[in-house]
């Protein structure tokens, strides 16, 4: 299925991706299935997802939890938590 | 009345305040909260601020806040506005207004959105000064805030 | 930045805010509360709002509920401004302001304010209207509310 | 002893004085003495301080107890629970 991806803040200069469109293998479509498949991209990707740090996430504009569900043509975002205020 | 805004522009206070006490002439009571760029991180001197967003779940998110505000206190209007971009220091960050009969609902209703905003908006601080730059990392604190308005009271 | 006034004219928002945040560049939150003549009791119209106060004793009461605040928060600026004389509806009764480096301390110390000052200091409100005229009762929720301040955190 | 007596809001027009300087008797020297002593004075005094209504009392500017005591050339104030804000 074919997803958008955004990335904000600390994230998006650590990946160096703002947004990109991704194809996904079949089997993912849970939030902790995308962090491990993004994961598999290299060294950087695998510490962002793998490592000490708080990856939030939300589904199309609403945040959820790792086992959250998306669907095609969704728009998925990953950020640190959030230091608005 | 319901006012959410989410702009690189600064604010009026005097403005605000006048609308919003001009929307809900039974008012008797207003409480405000204005969020400010501290000129200073430690010791280190800050010359700016970034604030980072994503445009789309920003609005949803301050509604939704504005939106549960309004289900727990009998509020006549509630007034939200937040900056993004690049500001100074001692810019204003956040503005959040609350109007009601009485006191104890204004002052309840302002803390609340403030803390849910804190940990559900998503707005993100970089700092730059003396210092270099780097993310605000998010408090604990801001956390338990939040946590405390799901308790029996 | 201590700044207390009982005044019979009004005061401006906007100056106010100016003048607490130009002398406290370091804080990142600011707190006000704004009390108003409600335009209506019950159903019937409020035409005049009347504040008597015992001059002298006023101005002890808000220094030392002021000075409590400071005590208790971490506060860099503090500004109580009360009315007094003849007040048409919706005029602006009260001003608190409290600036701190963070929301917590600003918050607290601004609800402090305004529950000690509705409980100890020598106001009087009476209200003239449809109604006739009366002056108005002390409420039992005020005593409470301040009482809760004195209860383990 | 002498002292000031001072009165507010509705206790100021129940009372029709809003000051006046009393000479008291020897034994009238705390503020539920005076309250005693100022209902003495008729039916209007009688029902303010003995009647059903909160009488609050100030020396010198600051709240008081009924025990409290005063001394020559004090300042006096009774006035009802304060309605500020």
């Amino acid at each position: 299925m074919k997803i958008t991806v955004l990335y904000f803040a600390r994230i998006k200069e650590v990946v160096n991706y703002s947004s990109e469109i991704v194809e996904l293998p079949a089997q993912v479509e849970t939030i902790i299935a995308l962090k491990a498949w993004l994961a598999k991209r290299g060294e950087v990707w695998q510490q962002l997802f793998h490592g000490s740090g708080v990856v939030r996430a939300a589904i199309n504009h609403a945040l959820v939890d790792d086992m959250a569900t998306f669907e095609e043509d969704d728009e998925v975002a990953f950020f640190p938590p959030v230091t608005g205020g | 009345m319901r006012r959410v805004l989410v702009q690189a522009a600064d604010f009026s206070y005097a403005d605000e305040m006048q609308t919003i006490q001009q929307a809900c002439p039974q008012a008797g009571a207003i409480t405000s909260f204005v969020g400010l760029v501290r000129d200073q991180v430690g010791e280190a001197r800050l010359s700016q601020m970034v604030i980072e967003h994503y445009p789309g779940m920003t609005e949803k998110a301050l509604h939704a806040i504005v939106e549960q505000a309004n289900v727990r206190w009998p509020l006549l209007g509630v007034t939200l506005i937040h900056r993004t971009g690049v500001l100074p220091a001692n810019a204003q960050i956040v503005l959040v207004m609350t109007a009601s009969l009485h006191r104890q609902a204004a002052f309840d209703a302002c803390a609340f959105i403030m803390d849910y905003l804190k940990t559900e908006a998503p707005f993100w601080k970089k700092e730059i000064g003396e210092f270099g730059e780097h993310w605000v990392e998010a408090r604990a604190s801001d956390e338990t805030a939040k946590q405390q308005w799901n308790q029996p009271q």
